[in-house]
């Protein structure tokens, strides 16, 4: 599974993306969340703050509910400013 | 309907000349140029960079562009968003909207910024004397957008 | 703030471009152009005219554009209306608005454009195959303009 | 005092201009319709259709009441249809 990471949590976490197999306990955005976060302590501290991180699977915003069956990316980052 | 992402300066009116260029069924065209101020929270803004999520971004714009052709009556519509970096003064997007009808056009406008501003990935860092920053996303901005929401959803 | 009579064909584009250049105190700019239909009312249009009343026309739009100004935090804006004989796809008039904030200048765009509809003294003759007729004043524009009146009076 | 007529107005009146000196008992805009309408059967005729001709005095859209002191000019017209 690749994961993807922008603007600030890019500059944060220290990499753009990077290719991950997760155990099959991971199901879900959030339980993503919390295993990156192991390997990641500054994502972690990013995620522990609420509405901060967003997520994307496979280029769809998606909640932490959402689950990873058949997800090949899944994107973090902050609340969007474009326009 | 266009929908592009530009990585280098374009140019508003070039583009909304060729939008409008021999047209005669359209009652008029509306649209919006977002620019990049010299100044933002207190600061002068030296420069700004605009990261995007290629892929996703196309994604999102066409997503947006559909859900206003499916609201109001559009002749066409045109989304041109920079990304990059960009200096003071320069665009960073153009909608354009063309209808028979101008509320229909106008409406469509103000909805296809507001979305953008809200649905699609797109995150500016800007330039300062006192260094480098990330935009913070507005509560008005997500309050613009909702607006549109009740009405459809 | 600008706001000029037309007599001869002018280009929205070169009126924008102008109008943006070298800005970088305003966050957008809106603008709504207004363009001669090649059919109207179920009749092919050959040509229109656009009769006025010089002098008052002149009176009407720069009230109407302090009216926007006093409504809205505007940087500046822009009418150009044209007067005399077009053909389908010309521009016949091009309001923008520039302002820091994109609500203020969409909305003051709408506002204009409905105002400069019901409260200039604009009047438009067609030519059709059939003949010339001139256009009937619509009952949807003075809905459209009375919007903005329960705001302010 | 100047009188102008536009649009269809001034088509069938079939004047566009026209000077003159309306007596002391026309004081109002609704006066000066009715006494033009004597001289503009067609006018008069536009006149009794409801809300079809306007007035403006010297440049500012005027009532039927608006009384005529110190106008120098009064121009009639259908409603308008710029934009």
């Amino acid at each position: 599974m690749r994961i993807r990471y922008f603007a600030w949590l890019r500059q944060r976490v220290g990499v753009a993306e990077e290719e991950v197999e997760p155990p099959p306990e991971v199901t879900t955005v959030a339980g993503l969340k919390s295993w990156l976060g192991v390997r990641h302590p500054r994502f972690a501290e990013a995620c522990a703050a609420a509405g901060v991180v967003r997520a994307a699977v496979d280029q769809e915003f998606a909640e932490d509910g959402r689950s990873l069956a058949g997800a090949r990316e899944v994107a973090f980052f902050p609340p969007v400013t474009g326009g | 309907m266009t929908v592009r992402i530009a990585p280098a300066p374009f140019e508003p009116a070039r583009e909304l000349e060729t939008f409008a260029r021999g047209r005669v069924d359209v009652g008029g065209i509306a649209s919006f140029v977002g620019l990049v101020r010299g100044e933002h929270a207190g600061a002068r803004v030296l420069a700004m960079t605009l990261e995007h999520y290629p892929g996703m971004t196309e994604r999102q714009l066409e997503r947006i562009a559909a859900e206003a052709r499916a609201r109001w009556p559009l002749q066409d519509l045109l989304i041109v968003h920079r990304v990059g970096r960009m200096l003071p003064g320069e665009p960073i997007v153009l909608v354009a909207t063309a209808s028979a009808h101008r509320a229909a056009a106008l409406e469509a406008c103000a909805f296809l910024i507001d979305w953008l501003k809200t649905r699609a990935p797109f995150w500016k860092l800007e330039e300062t004397p006192a260094g480098e920053r990330w935009v913070e996303a507005r509560a008005e901005d997500d309050a613009a957008a909702a607006r549109w929401q009740r009405a459809a959803e």
